[in-house]
């Protein structure tokens, strides 16, 4: 049904050609290191829970209030693995050093080692030989426990899904919630489902993404958005459950991984059957200056997860339009896509997971910027024609004029149902003044109803003619893509010279800065890691 | 909202914020001046701490600059708002079917009831009215033409006053129905103060029961209009039928007497 | 550019001959029919004005306020065709006993006989023979003197588009301004032409068409409207040729013709060089009751005078809409535009003179909303290729949610660029709780500009396929047309059975009921009208 | 609006008519207890008679009914806007050019002005102080790091106070800028007030000029928080810079001394 464009075939082809190539280095040094995260996010799959009591101020410190939990608790996976990286070192990986503490009798279980950590007993050394072997083997099936229930999440998941029934449409009908507190957010997304939003993404507070632990508990205390913890996770899959079931349609749950804690906030969502979650290979490394090899090991693992688990990855080239010009740099939006496409797949991700993120973030005042947006938008739809793309709503050029700003949220979502978008995002008027209120949301909601119901059919009769204005820019675009990738496949270092030059956002991160350096450790040739054993398993 | 809690505040996207989303024009050029302008009356109003989030200058361009200044404001009010105090004019009276309408008029007044409806003054907007006396109604119900015990005449638009009292008179009309649509300076007001004035004048006690509607109406407003009813905006033609049973047959209010039977 | 439908060729000339059909029988009637304001017209174009200061409640009745003019004293027109009437009867018009007065030296001067009439000292009597004839060329040279103003205002209107510069493309974006004081309209709609409005039309007050006269002075007390006066037109159209200097193009200014005046009203816009009216065949018999002989009679008159003014016409099928069902009597809209060209053009009007209405009030709930508007309106200007069409905004469905109405004005503005549409009447997002606010027009005008200069060019990709919905919907509207017209042209009353039966906006409208039937008289054989004379002659 | 009147009322179509727009939730389901509630709230507010002109429920369908309503309110506010007593935060400096700018510099200063830029607490959007600082600049005005006068470092993101007040020492900083742009739970205005405190505390008297920026902020509100200047939404870096020149080289203020000189 949708419009599509004949992009040249041959340059489709070498554009995915020079994606892998650049990309290349990136893969090969995520498969030579791990990281904090990575290793906490295997004790997590083993089951590890909770926080170290005596640790955190309570509620003296920000980020914790009277009525919420403390959010600066220490989770036991963190005492754990520091623990090990002191005695000695992470570059074995964490499984073998615990698993043989476990195996040779020093703690009952998983829970007790945390605690001889907390009390300053744990000893732990890395095994060789049997021992080694035996770590391995009880290690791998402690990890396949978590594995186990993150199957079972998917499982159910398509079972509700054909039991209720799924979203009416394409687009998905996507949501934000962003209060900062767990129980406003339930009923307004629950609200929102029932007004007809499809999946509801809880945003995170500021700053929990520079945060090397995931907090716990429900919590009550963020600012401009909810901390990702698991018991959050939980209370809210559970109340979309219940809408689910009282709207007989599955509504689905969106949350965030990219930050410090990648590969551990994609297991909590495996465990507690997310269906979404925001996964770029290079945000953190953008827009929060997190050290590009960490987020790189990190990206990889948390990748597997989600492709274990179902569940359908957002990027986010939106965001370099909130700081780049989006016609000029419209074709560095092409390339990201192109590189996270081709890191995704060889995290195992499928066609059907990969939200490749755009937006619509032309200056409104720009002659034709309609015209321009259906020509962006309709070269993501050509070149990913089995990808459901997250399609964003103007923010940049959103001002508090909210009556401009509904008007045009319209035409971002004529622009989605004209050119075949996958997930629509819905736009706020407020965008520029507050995190949405409940009213806004409803409004929104409104919007895209009328939008979809009254012209969606319209793509019959949208038909841009070749050699027409959206054909030409169309192919500019994809032709300063290639272009742009052939200039960063020449490097050696590929993608991670490209980031250091300042391609993407017009943001420069070298390979050596930002936060989270640290917590990167090169792997020995015994290093092992049960989860991404049974995760490539699958996969061979 | 848990049953038992009186006071709230509007919610923005917290219970308890408060926050409003306001618009209004100013009749000051744009720039720093207007800005607190637009701040001192939202304080006012009492929204603290206002945020100007948005201005513009109107009818600038050309020759000279703006003299007026568009402004969005968002803020939280610091007003509460007391559930119990809200003065509702609930339904005093049970909706009723038609049939019930119809049975009760049949038992109650033992014969038709007379109903004029009109749009008075130089009000064209048939639409209302219509929608609450033709057969075809609104809303999925009927209007009170389909009533076999109701006589209606529906007199049509740019009805005069005069000429509505004298018809209420010749045709012994139990209740006089009249719409108002238009409300610049206040034209609905002012006409249906002119409307309770001419009956009170030409009939008083006797004079029929009067409703008015529109859209734009406040249903509280009835006594200081001089009227018996107001019906605003979304009404349904079953409503209209049981506060006429109710108000004409059910329970007589001791102030508004019906007309003496024939 | 436009996208045009492929209308059946066979069908579209049967519905004109349809029309035309129908149509006759109304052409006969006002050709035969003289009428109160007709003759009052020929006065007015003689150069007759003021009012008889002994008549009109000055500020004590309605209408009328501290600070303006006294809107209910009867003008010197309406006094001298009172008088002919009593005393010899309208029946040969009002020219021959008027000038046979004055040319006989019973007065000097027309002036004079009308404070003659005031004094109660005129005596009329209709000259025969030579008489006659000095009568009616002394007559025909006083209309002729009116008309040239008429001429001289239309060259002016050509030199300043010519000097000025005009509106910048199509559509013309047409604006309200209803304030009901003139002082207040003034500054309202030079801000409206400062923010790009092509012309502003000012709403006459609640009730001014049901007067049998036409008020007069600058007038601040309508209801919901300002009064139509030569004053009042005067003072706006010079208010707008400040702005036009300013802004270095032409702001065009409309009014209102139709009511118990539509000749008289002709003729001040033909003589204070307004530049489009509303003029509609029928709008009075069925929105205000005016009954349709005296209107039939009166419109045919007036839009003789606006073709001669150079006047664009805009009719009034959008109102149908508003009592009616946009899809149910879609058709009705149709064939009343055919019956208005038909008629239009036996009055001499030119096709770039035939702003045709109609308008986007389908009920946006509707599934497909949004197509079927654009298949009415690609009808429309499929049929009319050569009318500027006048394009009206949804207010039937528009609500006190301002936020929707906001977002439905920017799609309707958006199917008017995709339709061709001439003249684009913009929607308020207050439009179901106020007349337009100062903000408000400008708002609209910022939504109009955003939809305009962003998506105007999609007319490039709008191609609605044959045989797809759009296509489909405008063939059976077209048949539905044709097989009603078939119907009307069938009776030997033609239209005047057919607005009988309810045909148009569901209201019924017998011959003989209705305002002003006693202002119709059937002309003699020998009765004289020299403007209709003089209009006539241009034409053959 | 001609010079001279000094108080005015919003305008809708009239001069004086006072009409505004409003919106809000409350948290009641829809009905005639809401519309009751919606009417005591604007009626608080001095909008009289209000009109809601919309409304409906939030959150409803499925299995319970909504438990807020949505409403649009129009009407006139009673109160009126007092043009002379408005406190406009007007520039009080000339606006100077980039040139007349490092020329002040030069002449009062005699070295480098010391200017260090973040955006502190966990707020990331560096987009608006890097409109100040950047060379690229906004609105067609260079950044601050144009002047060859002036050394500017821009700390970026997420920078902690405890940070940035060790930066500003060790670099002598003659002005910091911060900005917020984060307002949920008036983040910005705790950042701020903690920002100026721990200034306050580690230099006392000693203390770099503060100035702080976002678009939420209201201008006037400087004294209160702590600091010595708040520029609002569409700030300038002209506006920045001439302010930096007016207070720290220009005419001093008594409250405000800068650094000792080095
Ligand atoms: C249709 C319409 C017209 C049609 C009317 C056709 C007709 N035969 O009625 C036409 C096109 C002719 C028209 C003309 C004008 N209109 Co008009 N019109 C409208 C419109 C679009 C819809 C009104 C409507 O039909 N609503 C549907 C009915 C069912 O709703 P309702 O009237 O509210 O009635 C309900 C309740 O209020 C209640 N009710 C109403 N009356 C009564 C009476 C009783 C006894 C009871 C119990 C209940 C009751 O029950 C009804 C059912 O729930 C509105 C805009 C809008 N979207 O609201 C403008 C609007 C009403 N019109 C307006 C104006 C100004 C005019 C004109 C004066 C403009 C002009 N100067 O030329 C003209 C002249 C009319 C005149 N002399 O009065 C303004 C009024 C502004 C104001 N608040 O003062 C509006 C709001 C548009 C605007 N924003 O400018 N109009
Ligand atoms: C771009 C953007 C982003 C980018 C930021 C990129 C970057 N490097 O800055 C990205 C995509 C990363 C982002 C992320 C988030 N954002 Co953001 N973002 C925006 C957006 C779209 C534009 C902001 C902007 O760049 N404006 C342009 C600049 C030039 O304007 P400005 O900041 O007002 O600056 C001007 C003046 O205020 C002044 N000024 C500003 N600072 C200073 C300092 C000084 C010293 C001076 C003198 C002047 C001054 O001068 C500037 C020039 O005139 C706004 C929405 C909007 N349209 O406003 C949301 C917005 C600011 N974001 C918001 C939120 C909530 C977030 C997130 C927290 C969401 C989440 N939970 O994930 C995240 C996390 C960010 C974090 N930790 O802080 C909210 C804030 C809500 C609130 N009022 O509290 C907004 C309003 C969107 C919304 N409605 O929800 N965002
Ligand atoms: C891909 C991606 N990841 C994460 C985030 C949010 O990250 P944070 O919680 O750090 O603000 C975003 C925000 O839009 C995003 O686009
Ligand atoms: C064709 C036509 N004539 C006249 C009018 C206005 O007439 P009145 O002044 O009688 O309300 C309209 C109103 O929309 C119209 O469409």
């Amino acid at each position: 049904m949708t419009a599509r464009l004949d992009l040249d075939p041959a340059l489709v082809t070498r554009a995915r050609e020079l994606a892998a190539c650049a990309a290349q280095p990136v893969v090969d040094l995520a498969r030579a290191h791990t990281t904090v995260s990575v290793e906490r996010a295997v004790l997590r799959l083993a089951g590890l829970t909770g926080t170290d009591p005596v640790t955190g101020d309570g509620d003296r410190r920000e980020g914790t209030a009277r009525d919420g939990t403390a959010t600066d608790r220490v989770p036991w996976v963190n005492r754990v693995v520091d623990a090990v990286r002191d005695q000695v070192g992470l570059e074995h990986g964490v499984a073998l050093p615990v698993w043989h503490a476990l195996a040779s009798g020093a703690a009952p279980d998983l829970q007790a080692v945390a605690e001889q950590v907390g009390a300053g007993t744990a000893r732990f050394v890395v095994p060789t030989g049997a021992g080694a072997e035996r770590a391995r083997d009880a290690a791998r099936a402690a990890v396949a426990a978590g594995l186990a229930r993150v199957d079972a999440n998917r499982a159910r998941r398509e079972e509700l899904v054909a039991r209720l029934g799924d979203a009416p449409r394409r687009p998905w009908v996507y949501l934000i919630v962003a209060t900062g507190d767990i129980h406003e957010d339930i009923p307004q997304a629950q609200a929102a489902a029932r007004a007809g939003a499809d999946v509801i993404a809880v945003i995170r507070s500021t700053g929990q993404s520079l945060l090397d632990y995931v907090p716990e508990g429900a919590t009550r205390t963020g600012y401009a958005g909810t901390y990702a913890t698991q018991e959050n996770f939980r209370l809210m899959r559970a109340a979309l459950d219940d809408v689910s079931a009282e709207l007989g349609r599955y509504v689905r749950l969106t949350n965030y991984a990219s930050g410090l804690c990648m590969p551990e906030i994609a297991v909590l969502a495996g465990l507690e059957r997310l269906d979404m979650m925001l996964n770029d290979a290079m945000y953190g490394i953008l827009f929060r200056d997190i050290n590009p090899r960490r987020t790189f090991v990190d990206q990889r693992f948390s990748r597997m997860v989600h492709a274990r688990a179902g569940i359908v990855i957002n990027t986010g080239e939106d965001n370099y339009l909130t700081t780049a010009d989006a016609v000029d740099e419209a074709h560095t939006v092409t390339v990201s896509q192109l590189l996270n496409e081709t890191l995704a797949k060889e995290a195992g991700l499928e066609d059907w997971q990969l939200g490749l993120g755009h937006a619509f973030e032309i200056d409104p005042d720009l002659p034709d910027s309609f015209r321009l947006e259906l020509a962006h938008a309709l070269l993501a739809r050509s070149l990913f024609p089995d990808a459901p793309l997250k399609w964003m709503p103007p923010t940049k050029h959103m001002t508090g004029d909210v009556f401009r700003g509904y008007l045009l949220d319209g035409f971002f979502n004529l622009a989605g149902a004209l050119t075949g978008q996958g997930i629509l995002l819905v736009g706020m008027m407020t965008e520029a003044v507050v995190t949405p209120w409940l009213s806004d949301r409803d409004l929104a909601l409104r919007n895209v109803r009328y939008v979809l119901d009254a012209a969606g059919g319209l793509v019959e009769d949208f038909a841009p003619p070749p050699g027409g204005f959206i054909d030409r820019r169309a192919d500019s675009v994809l032709r300063e893509a290639v272009a742009l990738l052939e200039r960063i496949a020449d490097h050696p270092q590929g993608l991670i010279q490209a980031i250091a030059d300042g391609t993407f956002g017009i943001t420069r991160r070298p390979p050596d800065g930002g936060k989270g350096l640290d917590g990167v450790v090169a792997l020995t040739a015994e290093a092992y890691n049960p989860a991404l054993e049974l995760l490539e398993a699958v996969r061979a | 909202m848990p049953d038992g809690i009186d006071v709230v505040r509007p919610y923005g996207d917290t219970t308890g914020d408060g926050m409003v989303q306001l618009s209004f024009t100013l009749p000051v050029p744009p720039g720093p001046r207007a800005e607190g302008a637009a701040l001192q009356l939202a304080g006012k109003m009492g929204i603290a701490p206002a945020m100007v989030v948005h201005s513009h200058g109107i009818g600038g361009g050309g020759g000279g600059g703006a003299a007026f200044t568009f402004f969005v404001v968002y803020g939280p009010v610091r007003h509460l708002v007391d559930l119990a105090a809200v003065q509702v004019e609930e339904r005093a009276y049970p909706l009723l079917s038609p049939g019930e309408v119809d049975g009760a008029i049949r038992a109650g007044l033992h014969r038709q009831l007379v109903v004029l409806g009109a749009c008075i003054g130089t009000d064209a907007h048939t639409v209302g009215i219509d929608a609450i006396l033709n057969i075809k109604g609104f809303a999925g119900e009927k209007g009170l033409e389909y009533h076999r015990e109701m006589r209606v005449a529906n007199l049509g638009a740019q009805v005069t006053v005069p000429e509505l009292v004298a018809r209420a008179r010749a045709e012994r009309a139990d209740a006089v129905l009249v719409s108002q649509v238009v409300t610049q300076r206040d034209a609905h007001l002012r006409n249906t103060r002119e409307l309770a004035a001419a009956f009170r004048e030409a009939m008083g006690e006797a004079r029929p029961l009067l409703v008015v509607g529109g859209p734009r109406f406040d249903p509280a407003m009835a006594a200081e209009l001089g009227v018996d009813r107001v019906f605003g905006r979304g009404t349904t033609p079953g409503e209209v039928a049981s506060y006429l049973v109710h108000a004409l047959i059910g329970s007589r209010r001791p102030d508004t007497p019906a007309p003496e039977d024939p």
